[in-house]
């Protein structure tokens, strides 16, 4: 059940140019791919949301790139600092009834597409990884494929048409999501899109977080999504 | 534990730490984090008469571990699914509530007064200071005249325990708060956000990309400003007085029950913290008892020795 | 270096960033611990007519690294002292500076603004905002029409740049912007202090001791409001405005640029870091030739594209 | 002269309950004791007047006691920590012509005392310090009389009949400092009184930490003080 845990840093380690792999004690049962959690930083008014990449046995684990005061504070986190945290919050991608799965990561949005690939991968379902950085130093591991310098869109349609997938998952930033959203209904291919918005409570209770639904309702990213069907979504870009 | 029970002119509460509107939705979801039954009441969700859509666009913007603004935009249920959907659970739950209300006009307000005194809400709380929404609603906010009037009109349908909460900006919150015990209100409280400003800058290579998010500020940068003007209304009226801004601690809590503030309501920290409210609760008790005041009462009187 | 100039209606700056009334003094303290030939220019403490003493009892309080609260009360040596003893020491070490003025009536003002003027004082900023002191000038500051007939009168007698410096403590700084433009002013500044209370409960076995500080906040914590405002104002008057509010960094001095403010002046944290202006104005000359932004001009075009 | 100096920690020690000793190198070349100097503190807005105890070669001690955030701030400067101060600001103790001077320290107010017992002794001229703590684990060394307990005022009269002296020197409490005023007044011996009051700009220009004389002036503490004549202030309490 989700709820605020305060607990321990396991390790805290740099793995890619200004990205950093973090695990985290927990004595979370259960989490879903897509699903986040959501960092106090004792600097920040607050809380930072970031997927879960991994989990085992309760120990939780994020990838997360280096950008300003927040991620500055969990950087300096040593193992065995206190750490706290709500967990696991948002629906988490829906796998049910899938059986061909294109995943798509770009940049640090791989983080939850690389845990629901392990997921997939244990349930015995079909499924392929790309994922693009900016450069080699930034690549994290654990594709199928990985595109350096180049977009995750480059070769889109003709990797659709050779995977044949019945479900794309994506995660990166927005002006990407939008068009794998757009390939997807061109492509009549359903897909699920795990958006980002700037988070003051990340439970549901401010709607800070809405992003507007086709069907003219607001949704909140926190509670109600993060992940929603790409061909739902208002893109407002 | 010692007796934390404030008596707001009739509105009874068992502590005097709330929740304020907009931080802690229609308390649902807030099971999850903290002890609903240490809280003195929660304040809803800003309710309108229509439901509404909010603002388009990034809401919330973060200064540091100064505060926040939002532009929301009072994007709610409407008061008829929160009288069908909500209200049930709230009185199942025998959470103590206030339900906050905002309209454009007054019959807006009217309307939604009536509707809370038909289905037995104890307490209403008047926001007439929403900074972020365009259309009107600030007026009753800033104009002495307009506020008495809303108050009293409202006052005429609403039997019930009527709190008007006042907005900070403005030269004159004291002509505000003589207004609102003038038409008729049990009780004020203020104050609601400072109207504000964040802008974030990205220099790249490829240009500047700009946010700019315009809207209410509140937090800890604003507690001076809150103090100050819950000390300018405590002196012009004689009703009691809900203390409200960057309130984040126990010390915080008493500094405004210094100043006079009968109760107080914590908003942006239920973000960083969700179980604060449970945590100064348990530690103004901790204080009482410590300290041999026995009750809050007692606390109270000696704080403003 | 780059060309870090501004001329704002004919008052020609060497660089964007001045430091704030009140927080420099008269310029003569501070020679020990910056360079200030690389300060744009100086707004003096408030002078009146005559000398005043200020207030009694505590005139700070801290507000952690947030910001702090005075009740200075406008202590200042009278323009008598000044004209006879700083100007000539200001000439003489030809440092640009900016007289600011405070007055209880029309007239104080008005005289202050003549004797300025046979003086030959280039630039004033009428500081018609001051929160602590009893009589009367908050008036000014947030009624319009007092406001306008005020910068008029003052318009007349004073021919060099007049600065009219704007309260945060009203709901509509728009119309007061307004008022000063069309009173005569060749510019605005904003904001100065919000009203704010500093409480601090020391308690020991023997009692709860209070210190309550009611006065004018300053410093980080009022930064978004002050943005709001200047943005605000911008949209309304054609004259330049000077954006002042919770200034620090480089960072918050091109916040204030992308939201079209034409300088900015620095107040609390000169008590912070003495040498902060200083610092900003280097770090914004490299900024500038590290961006291939040539100009301070160009900047402030590719900050408001 | 007085600047803004960016210099380290030497040294930072506890020598009582809640007390600590801070040593830090500067290039400062003349200090006179009642002068004082002001630290930057990160969390805080306005930097932390101390008294200057001690100066020698350049190292310039003072003596603190922990109140709140921003001498919790200083207590955590380990040594070769980087430190910022404004130095030497204010008038200092004026010893010209003084040829029997009795010293009196309340609590942490025998900071700039003890300096001046050094540099008086230094001169050769008669000196005897008084002071006074708390409890005997508060008690800082160095004093000719140390009462533990009771008050620095207790046989005050006595003590100057005893000794005669030509001018009193006192620091601590404002409650006490007044009456050292009126003792002196009573003996018809000059004061000479270190104040406190919360500063922001430190060097003058704010008006801030003003108090009252008797002529009716207000007195900068930081500039025209932090030492004045006892007989001249206005007293307030
Ligand atoms: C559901 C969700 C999942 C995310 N997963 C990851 C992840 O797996 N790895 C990763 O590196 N990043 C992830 N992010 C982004 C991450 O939250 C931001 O990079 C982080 O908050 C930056 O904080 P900062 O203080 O370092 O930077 P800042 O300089 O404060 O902010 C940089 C940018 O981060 C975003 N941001 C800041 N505060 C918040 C907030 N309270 N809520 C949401 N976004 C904010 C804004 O876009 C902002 O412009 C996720 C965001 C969301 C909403
Ligand atoms: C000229 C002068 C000399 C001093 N010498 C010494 C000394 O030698 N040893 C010593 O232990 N203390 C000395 N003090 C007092 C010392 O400055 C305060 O104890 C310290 O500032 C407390 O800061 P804080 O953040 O820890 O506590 P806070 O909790 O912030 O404040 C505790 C009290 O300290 C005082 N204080 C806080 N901020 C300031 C400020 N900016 N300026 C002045 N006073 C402030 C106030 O009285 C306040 O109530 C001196 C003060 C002055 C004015
Ligand atoms: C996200 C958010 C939403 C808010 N919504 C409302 C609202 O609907 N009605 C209202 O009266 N006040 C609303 N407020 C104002 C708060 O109730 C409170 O008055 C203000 O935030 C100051 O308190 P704080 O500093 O503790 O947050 C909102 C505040 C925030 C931060
Ligand atoms: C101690 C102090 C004294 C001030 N005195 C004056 C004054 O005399 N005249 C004036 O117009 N503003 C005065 N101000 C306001 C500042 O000039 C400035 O408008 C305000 O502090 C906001 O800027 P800041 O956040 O950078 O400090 C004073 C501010 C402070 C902190
Ligand atoms: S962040 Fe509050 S509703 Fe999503
Ligand atoms: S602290 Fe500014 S004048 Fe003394």
């Amino acid at each position: 059940m989700k709820r605020n845990h305060k607990s321990k840093v396991i390790n805290n380690i740099k793995i890619a140019k200004g990205t950093y792999k973090l695990s985290i004690q927990s004595d979370i049962e259960k989490v879903k791919a897509g699903q986040f959690l959501s960092i106090l930083c004792n600097n920040k008014t607050l809380r930072r949301p970031f997927s879960i990449s991994g989990y085992e046995n309760g120990i939780i684990e994020i990838l997360y790139k280096l950008k300003g005061e927040g991620t500055e504070f969990i950087t300096n986190l040593k193992p065995d600092d206190d750490i706290e945290f709500l967990a696991p919050l948002g629906n988490g991608f829906d796998v049910k009834n899938v059986q061909n799965a294109l995943l798509i990561g770009a940049g640090i949005g791989i983080a939850p597409v690389l845990f629901l690939k392990k997921v997939l991968s244990e349930k015995n379902i079909k499924n392929y990884l790309i994922t693009g950085f900016k450069s080699e130093q930034e690549k994290i591991e654990g594709s199928d494929k990985t595109i350096i310098g180049g977009s995750v869109l480059d070769n889109i349609d003709e990797l659709i048409n050779e995977i044949k997938p019945d479900m794309i998952y994506s995660c990166g930033p927005s002006i990407v999501l939008k068009k794998i959203s757009d390939t997807g209904i061109k492509h009549k291919i359903k897909t699920q899109i795990a958006m980002e918005k700037v988070m003051a409570c990340s439970i549901g209770v401010c709607r800070g977080c809405t992003i507007e639904l086709k069907d003219g309702t607001n949704k909140t990213v926190c509670k109600d999504g993060p992940v929603f069907m790409g061909d739902e979504i208002l893109w407002r870009i | 534990m010692a007796d934390l029970s404030v008596n707001l002119n009739g509105f009874k509460l068992k502590t005097p730490i709330m929740t304020a509107s907009g931080t802690f939705g229609y308390a649902d979801e807030f099971e999850d984090f903290t002890d609903m039954s240490k809280i003195g009441a929660i304040v809803t969700k800003a309710i309108s008469i229509e439901p509404k859509k909010g603002n388009a666009g990034d809401r919330i913007f973060e200064y540091k571990n100064y505060g926040m603004i939002n532009r929301i935009g009072l994007e709610n249920i409407g008061i008829k699914e929160f009288v069908s959907k909500k209200l049930p659970l709230l009185k199942q739950k025998n959470i103590d509530f206030v339900m906050n209300l905002a309209g454009n006009t007054v019959e807006d307000y009217v309307n939604c007064a009536k509707i809370a005194e038909e289905n037995d809400i104890k307490a209403i709380e008047v926001n007439v200071s929403c900074p972020n929404v365009k259309s009107g609603c600030l007026e009753f906010g800033t104009d002495p005249v307009s506020l008495e009037n809303l108050t009293s009109k409202i006052r005429k349908v609403y039997k019930n325990f009527l709190i008007v909460k006042l907005t900070p900006n403005t030269s004159n919150i004291e002509a505000l708060a003589k207004s609102a015990e003038n038409g008729g209100a049990d009780c004020i409280s203020a104050i609601n956000t400072l109207r504000g400003l964040g802008v974030k800058l990205d220099i790249t290579p490829f240009g500047i990309k700009k946010t700019f998010v315009r809207g209410g500020l509140s937090g800890k940068c604003i507690k001076p400003v809150a103090l100050y003007m819950v000390q300018n209304i405590k002196q012009v009226v004689k009703i009691p007085v809900i203390g409200i801004g960057g309130i984040s601690s126990l010390e915080d809590v008493l500094e405004f029950l210094a100043i006079g503030a009968d109760a107080v309501q914590i908003g942006t920290e239920n973000f960083t913290n969700p179980d604060i409210t449970e945590k100064i609760t348990t530690e103004l008790d901790e204080f009482i008892i410590k300290n041999n005041f026995e009750s809050l009462d007692k606390l109270k009187e000696e704080l403003r020795k």
